[in-house]
């Protein structure tokens, strides 16, 4: 009895101590200026005359100049910061606070600092609703990286529209989010039917294969890039040999992988999100003795998670991405060195992360009139970004619906441990 | 019901992955049973192993202790401590068993600790509560294991260099199956474990006092078995379980990440209730099948179907036996 | 034990917490109802206008919907006691309902209040299908079934791809449009402009506030008795009258009916569905607020709801730590204060829950004569003829080739051994169990087969040795199940709360009471207290009112004075005398052999599951078989007792 | 042995004794004496505090205030298991065996406490000799047994402990009338053995005539206490529970 009571104590000690610890590690790279409470601008509708009724704030009415409080300006920052997608989602917010830390370090936009306001949505539409109205009411937030699924850009957009909030989403690549005319919606990564296209025609015409096995995860960025990829195959007459699904926790292949291996495709084609998880994929093929040639979308493009977690399985593996290797890029070097110093690894979802902090960043610069910043000047400030130089390597610059200006798809081979760009192909305008 | 009805109007839109096509007939999933064979046996080895602590609390505290794919979670990442001390890049400091056994041992070890640890801590003191609320209070410790682990080591998945240890050439073929060597190392581990289990609660003093407990604990009570202790070592024993499971997951993937325990948790109380709760056979028993019908079921129909293919076997088989395929069916005495 | 305490730290604090909770709990009690109801309805209209942020207002419309989610499952699992965990499906068919039927997707653009009630009715109807094979499992093997049926309807919207969007979801639905007014623009009034939110807020509490009110009609109707009374014990539910299936299906239908109603309005308001709303994750949040308010009771689902929605939206900023404290949050509350944040403590305490109004028991005097059984019978046919009865378990054979007649006014008794088989002959007879053969003819009827609630209904109604009283339930209650069939009143007329349904409610109450004024003097006195804090003997009178209130022609009673001191038994005999005078026929299991040997006309001894004797307490009491297997050899029975 | 007649050095002392569940009292000032080699009897009816009293001897309900000494010892703070081990039995109502163990399997774990391996064989052999109906079914599943085979069970099980103690709670309840007095038969068997004997019983006759003394216990409170001799013709005694 008395010693079963020692060891509850010291177990229970022992939770205690490694949660504290673990708080405290997670604590330390997490420095950022968020931890202030939000600030209550001056300019809540409270401050409207008082006599008139006003349930709420009504965005449309929401006078054009909000006056900051001096020297602050406020982004949101939105996505899965928590659960299963969670593993991009704080890749993301990483490199967005550290894009604001170095643009604060440098002393903020026009004399003033920047500050993020967390958004987690969990991946889930509803919550991302939430947010977007969290941060629509907040006044003194004057425009949003993210939301990062498809789903949450689906949801929130209709919110962020009523508020005139300017949003760039790093990872959304669904295309009808940009077809439905919110003025609001940029996004800084591939349409999957620029990106869709693009691999097919790459399978077909430059390697020539003529089955192609199709995997996706059931979440819109595989399944939407997956299917793309079917139609293009398709229409270039590519066998398809299989197209089959599987469940983003899922961690064995082994039951997949053997009826794809009975199928005999040439490639095996699977954009998962994770680029470990791909990596895992790629290792239970090579235990399965599975020959076919592999390719991934832009997500896989991170060198420690895919191609060294597979342990040598990724050799020779494609993948497409809308930019050349951020390493061999001379701006993003600094970036990645400080980065992955910092944070320990960074995905490609990363670097478009911080791209869009300092396009967003820009775009404030220019609105700042009179020490005020106006949500329609920085909606307009980011809708007019052209030939943006930043670290991916290629201008960047947006259209009419808010896409990348610019569609051109890189193709890339793991060669020796590391990725070498094959060639670009556009399949826009087709 | 809703799925054949919807698939008759999704076939002249679009070929619907599920649908097998045409050459892709019977024939071809045929060649792959012995392979899938093997796929769902050590799937279900692994099952098992989870099943079991699942098993094992229920049989003694009648709760479902969410957090227990969390524990198994935890056991992967202890081995995944030891695997990237002991192994430098490719090469192992010391001998390969050696390290597979501290593995072993280390992740056994600590995910007991943990599992008495929940149980002391967030289970006890809700003892004679409603049933329903050690079962949020599970479900809140998984959720803060997940995300502590989460904050404490990182989004990423860790990495267990399992090539190291068991070389990829470490494997076993015969015409098209190929059985590689991580796999015969889950299957060999589960089973010993199991039959050590079995023994354990069987044939010795602790483990008739175990089986007493779960029958009648203040009964059990009475006769100088401190059920306190029975239901710490049960937690004990269940959690040993999971983190062994849990090194062999990592060994097996090569990766473990806190989302881990989520679904394999899922998948081991799934296993239970098919083999018939609070019965340790069945557990075993349960694991096996609910492995086997993946794999078959991928095989035959669809891998995006496998779930649905595992839950409708369990729901077909407790409508026809409701309280498992090995669970007693006692008639409630009136 | 004193494991909390041994705790130590905090104690201070967490002791005036728990007060505070308790406080709060008890001042909520003791608002006049028509008050709090007003109150409630004042705030909730305010609510837009103090709160005076969108984002908040999005967040109390938000609970709304989590309210009406919370109430259905609660209704599933407070009440029925049936453990769904495949409860966000109905959600999910009732958003992807409207989502079919009014967006591009097919090209239908019904509107909103057609498409509500069919969303509505077609979750109902998922929620029987659901529930009408798993009606059969129990407990846990429930909740993984209904998991794995909530996974597959899961997994195919995201697989079926071209009929639900897939992954990708549907876009583009139609806003709410109700009666010429879109919902999801703004309204300018003049000086006054009102944001989409507001309406929205407007909606979901509307009809948050039209499903509770529902809700509790049904909880305080003969419904919520019967539920309650199924999730305490099933068996004794089903011999009361009960049918136990039709009121699961019910409860689960209730539960995914008011999911629906959730989802269409959900899907209304966001405009878009998908898969990824509908996890795991929802259900388990869900289930959190029915169990942390406290459980199985509305006020206390409410404020789960209230505390889930608002405390993640606290903890959103910090979203790193968001889940590692929501979840220490969880196991603390349930750590500390088990029964959920307004749910009261233990079973003890729980006392005078609602006072039977004065009107119901006014006309009660302590000795109101028993009434006799309803309608008549003709005379010349037995009350109940066994006829070569056999059931076997397995390979054990526990009754064998049973042949024995009861008549109408007789009081007749089983005795043997203990497991000679009489509590099987019982389950019999009461339709707990099937025999393996033989037959039973009850006024002439075969009765085989015929489910127990039927039975019940027809007049045979039993009594159970380890006392199967509804535990959580008042005694008036536990009386009132009893009166399940008598009552009339149908689920429309429960929530519309007709003159009817009061008439029907006020006349069961004035019925319940008077039984109880007829068995037990001192019972009217403790009418509304919870059943368990009554002595042993009272609550087997509590058992057999309970019984009597079913209307029974025959009644069954299962060793009625076992427990009870010789006064007390000699009491209960003379009741039961009194049973029989008054046109009852009595069918007895008892061991107590004064007892027996004293109010018998005639004893049936078994052993080994066969009668070895038949006939008056006399002729048993001298049969050298009866003695040699039970009674041995010591003395005589019965004078006593006479 | 008078009315109130306080023992030299009773193996077993109540004094001043209270439990409550909740805020319900159940036991009010209970204070009795077992004395070594005595059968002692406690009578009442269903929820006067009987079962509780023993639960309090046995450590599993907790009394709030008053004492409890066994050979001399304090044994109100101790655990279930300590004091099964410092010699208490007991043998609950309604039997409870387990089933789903066989039938040697219940006795052993009737020996939990004691580690003496050999003497626990000895021990188990002795019980089978006792009970030759269990000896024949040692590896039946206790489910199986009769309803008078159980009880022997119950009873062989607590004696693996080698008790000095013996607490039983209502023996006969749910016999027959002619296995109550088979069972009482062992009763006597197994004090003559040498070990003392508590049995908490309704059938208050059945009860007297084994036992020693008596005390009767009414809502938790002593009401009467006396040889066996003199409550069977006590009028109080007589009216409320004998019957007669």
């Amino acid at each position: 009895m008395r010693t079963s009571k020692r060891l509850f104590l010291a177990v229970s000690l022992l939770l205690i101590v490694s949660t504290v610890i673990i708080s405290g590690c997670a604590g330390a790279p997490a420095p950022t200026p968020t931890s202030a409470p939000p600030a209550k601008p001056a300019t809540t509708p409270a401050a409207t005359p008082a006599g008139a009724p006003q349930p709420t704030k009504a965005p449309a009415a929401t006078p054009a100049a909000q006056a900051q409080p001096a020297g602050t300006v406020k982004i949101g920052a939105a996505g899965p910061f928590s659960g299963q997608l969670s593993k991009i989602g704080q890749d993301s917010l990483n490199a967005v606070k550290f894009a604001v830390d170095e643009i604060n370090a440098a002393g903020g936009v026009g004399g003033m600092k920047i500050e993020v306001v967390e958004g987690d949505d969990g991946a889930d539409p509803a919550k991302a609703a939430t947010v977007a109205e969290k941060f629509g009411t907040d006044s003194s937030i004057v425009g949003v990286i993210g939301p990062m699924t498809s789903g949450a850009v689906n949801a929130s957009l209709p919110v962020y529209q009523k508020y005139n909030l300017v949003i760039i989403s790093q990872s959304a690549t669904n295309p009808n989010l940009t077809e439905q005319g919110f003025k609001v919606m940029h996004r800084i990564c591939p349409r999957d039917d620029d990106q869709g296209p693009a691999a097919a025609m790459f399978i077909a015409q430059d390697l020539k294969l003529k089955s192609v096995y199709l995997l996706d995860g059931k979440d819109t960025y595989s399944a939407g890039l997956a299917g793309e990829v079917e139609k293009k195959l398709k229409e270039l007459g590519v066998t398809i040999a299989g197209h089959d699904q599987y469940a983003p926790e899922d961690k064995d292949f082994s039951t997949l992988l053997t009826r794809i291996k009975s199928a005999k495709p040439d490639m095996i084609y699977m954009p998962d999100p994770d680029p470990s998880h791909a990596a895992m994929f790629l290792k239970q093929a090579a235990d399965l003795g599975v020959k076919a040639k592999f390719m991934t979308g832009e997500a896989g493009y991170e060198k420690a998670e895919f191609i060294d977690k597979s342990g040598g399985a990724a050799e020779g593996a494609y993948l497409t991405n809308i930019g050349p290797i951020l390493t061999t890029i001379p701006e993003a070097k600094d970036f990645i060195k400080n980065f992955t110093a910092k944070y320990g690894g960074m995905s490609v979802f990363a670097g478009q992360s911080y791209e869009a902090t300092k396009i967003l960043a820009e775009a404030i610069k220019k609105s700042i009139k009179n020490g005020k910043v106006s949500r329609e000047d920085v909606l307009s400030a980011v809708h007019n970004t052209k030939d943006y130089k930043g670290i991916l390597g290629a201008p960047i610059g947006f259209n009419d619906k808010g896409d990348l200006v610019s569609g051109t798809i890189f193709v890339y081979q793991v060669k020796n441990g590391d990725f070498t760009q094959l060639k670009s192909v556009s399949a826009r305008g087709r | 019901m809703l799925g054949s009805a919807c698939c008759i109007r999704v076939v002249s839109q679009q070929a619907l992955p599920v649908s097998l096509d045409e050459e892709m007939d019977l024939n071809l999933a045929l060649a792959q049973l012995p392979q899938q064979f093997v796929n769902g046996i050590t799937l279900g080895c692994l099952y098992a192993l989870i099943a079991l602590g699942y098993c094992m609390v229920y049989g003694v505290l009648e709760m479902l202790n969410f957090a227990h794919g969390e524990v198994f979670m935890v056991g992967g990442y202890l081995g995944w401590a030891i695997i990237s001390n002991l192994v430098l890049g490719v090469t192992p400091r010391t001998n390969a068993v050696l390290i597979l056994v501290i593995m072993l041992l280390v992740a056994m070890a600590g995910a007991g600790a943990l599992g008495v640890g929940i149980e002391w801590f967030a289970y006890r003191p809700l003892r004679g509560a409603s049933r329903l609320a050690p079962l949020i209070s599970a479900l809140g410790v998984s959720i803060f294991l997940q995300n502590a682990v989460m904050l404490g080591l990182g989004t990423r998945s860790k990495t267990y260099q399992t090539m190291a240890l068991i070389p990829r050439d470490m494997s076993v073929s015969a015409g098209d199956v190929t059985i590689a060597g991580t796999r015969i190392l889950i299957i060999v581990v589960s089973i010993l474990l199991m039959f050590a289990l079995h023994f354990f609660v069987q044939r010795t003093k602790w483990g008739t006092a175990m089986r007493a407990t779960a029958q009648d604990r203040e009964e059990a009570s009475y006769l100088g078995i401190d059920a306190n202790r029975v239901i710490s070592l049960t937690f004990l024993i269940g959690s040993m379980l999971a983190g062994a499971a849990g090194v062999l997951v990592g060994l097996y993937y090569t990766q473990v990440d806190f989302m881990m325990g989520y679904s394999a948790g899922l998948k081991g109380f799934t296993a239970t209730v098919l083999g018939g709760i609070g019965n340790v056979q069945g557990a075993m028993l349960g694991g096996l099948v609910l492995g086997l019908v993946e794999g078959l079921g991928a095989a035959f129909i669809s891998p995006a179907y496998k779930d649905i293919i595992a839950f409708s076997v369990l729901i077909l088989v407790l409508l026809v036996k409701p309280s498992g395929i090995l669970g007693e069916n006692l008639p409630e005495k009136v | 034990m004193q494991r909390s305490e041994a705790l130590g730290s905090g104690r201070g604090f967490r002791g005036a917490a728990h007060a505070g909770l308790d406080r709060l709990r008890d001042r909520l009690d003791s608002i006049d109802p028509r008050y709090r109801l007003a109150l409630l309805a004042i705030a909730v209209l305010a609510v837009p206008f103090v709160l005076q942020n969108a984002y908040l207002v999005r967040l109390a419309g938000t609970i709304g919907i989590y309210i009406m989610l919370a109430i259905g499952l609660n209704v599933v699992v407070g009440y029925a006691g049936l453990l769904d965990l495949g409860y966000v499906a109905f959600y999910a068919v009732g958003a992807y309902m409207y989502a079919f039927l009014a967006s591009p997707q097919y090209g239908l653009h019904l509107p909103f209040l057609l498409v509500l009630p069919i969303g509505a009715l077609i979750a109902a109807l998922f929620g029987m299908l659901l529930g009408y094979p798993v009606l059969r499992l129990r407990g846990d093997y429930l909740a993984i079934v209904t998991m794995g049926f909530g996974e597959i309807i899961r997994i195919l919207l995201v697989n079926l791809a071209p009929v639900t969007g897939g992954p990708n979801g549907i876009r583009l639905i139609d806003p709410a449009n109700i009666f010429g007014l879109n919902l999801s623009q703004a309204v300018d009034l003049g000086a006054l402009r009102v944001d989409s939110v507001v309406n929205y807020y407007y909606l979901t509490m509307l009809f948050a506030a039209g499903c509770l009110l529902a809700v509790s009609r049904l909880n305080d109707s003969k419904i919520g008795r019967a539920w309650q009374a199924i999730r305490d014990d099933e068996i004794a539910a089903q011999c009361m009258g009960v049918h136990k299936s039709n009121l699961k299906l019910l409860a689960f239908a209730t539960g995914a009916f008011l999911a629906g109603v959730a989802g269409v309005i959900f899907a209304s308001w966001q405009q878009f569905v998908s898969p990824e709303t509908f996890t795991i994750g929802e259900l388990i949040t869900i289930f959190c607020m029915i169990v942390l308010g406290g459980a199985g009771r509305l006020r206390g689902v409410v404020v789960g709801a209230i505390v889930l929605v608002v405390l993640p939206e606290f903890l959103r900023e910090y979203s790193i730590y968001r889940m590692v404290i929501y979840g220490a949050v969880l196991v603390l509350i349930m750590r500390y204060r088990p029964q959920g944040l307004l749910g009261r403590g233990a079973r003890w305490s729980a006392k005078k829950r609602q006072v039977t109004p004065a009107s119901s028991i006014s006309k009660i005097t302590s000795s109101t004569k028993i009434e006799g059984p309803p309608g008549c019978t003709p005379d010349d046919v037995p009350m109940l003829e066994v006829d070569n009865l056999s059931k076997a378990f397995g390979g054990l054979q526990a009754v064998q080739g049973l042949t024995f007649t009861v008549r109408q006014g007789e009081i007749v008794s089983i005795i043997g051994p203990n497991g000679a088989g009489k509590t099987t002959v019982f389950n019999l007879i009461s339709g707990l169990y099937r025999p393996s053969a033989g037959s039973i003819k009850y006024l002439g009827r075969p009765i085989v087969g015929v489910p127990p609630h039927k039975l019940a209904e027809m007049g045979i109604v039993r009594t159970f040795q380890n006392l199967r009283l509804f535990a959580d339930m008042t005694v008036l209650e536990n009386v009132m199940v009893g009166l399940h069939c008598m009552l009339k009143a149908g689920l429309l007329s429960i929530v519309l709360k007709t003159a009817s349904f009061r008439r029907d409610e006020e006349m069961a109450r004035a019925k319940a009471v008077a039984l109880l004024g007829a068995l037990g003097h001192s019972l009217i006195d403790r009418r509304d207290d919870i059943v368990l804090t009554l002595t042993y003997a009272d609550r087997r009178r509590v058992e057999i009112c309970r019984a009597l209130a079913c209307g029974p022609r025959l009644l069954l009673l299962d060793e009625p004075v076992a427990g009870m001191t010789s006064a007390e038994a000699q009491e209960m005999t003379s009741q039961i005398r009194l049973l029989r005078d008054a046109g009852y026929t009595v069918l007895l299991i008892e061991h107590h052999m004064n007892v027996v040997m004293g109010i018998s006309d005639r004893i049936i001894v078994l052993d080994q599951g066969a009668i070895i004797s038949e006939g008056t307490p006399e002729m048993v009491q001298n049969d050298e078989r009866v003695i040699e297997a039970y009674l041995g050899r010591r003395r005589s029975w019965g004078k006593a007792a006479n | 042995m008078g009315k109130s007649g306080q023992l030299e050095q009773p193996l077993l002392r109540l004094t001043e004794v209270d439990a409550s569940y909740g805020p319900v009292k159940v036991l009010q000032n209970v204070s009795l004496e077992v004395g070594t080699g005595e059968i002692v009897a406690l009578l009442g009816a269903n929820a006067a505090g009987k079962s509780t009293t023993l639960k309090c001897i046995m450590g599993s309900v907790r009394v709030s205030c008053g004492a409890i000494e066994f050979c001399g010892r304090t044994i109100s703070s101790l655990s279930t298991t300590q004091i099964v081990a410092a010699g208490v039995g007991l043998v609950p109502e309604g039997r409870r065996i387990f089933t789903r163990l066989t039938v040697q399997e219940n006795l052993r774990l009737g020996a939990f406490v004691r580690s003496d391996r050999n003497a626990v064989e000895q021990d188990l052999a002795r019980i089978y000799g006792l009970f030759p109906r269990l000896a024949e079914r040692r590896d039946q599943k206790g489910g199986t047994l009769s309803g008078g085979e159980q009880q022997m069970l119950a009873i062989g099980r607590a004696l693996m402990s080698r008790p000095t103690l013996l607490c039983l709670d209502e023996p006969s309840m749910g016999l027959s009338p002619i296995l109550v007095e088979a069972v009482f038969e062992i009763i006597h068997g197994i004090r003559r053995e040498g070990t003392t004997i508590l049995i908490v019983e309704q059938n208050a006759e059945m009860a007297l005539s084994v036992a020693d003394r008596a005390y009767v216990l009414q809502s938790g409170q002593i009401i009467l206490s006396d040889t066996a001799a003199n409550l069977l013709s006590n009028d109080l005694m007589r009216r409320a529970y004998l019957g007669v």
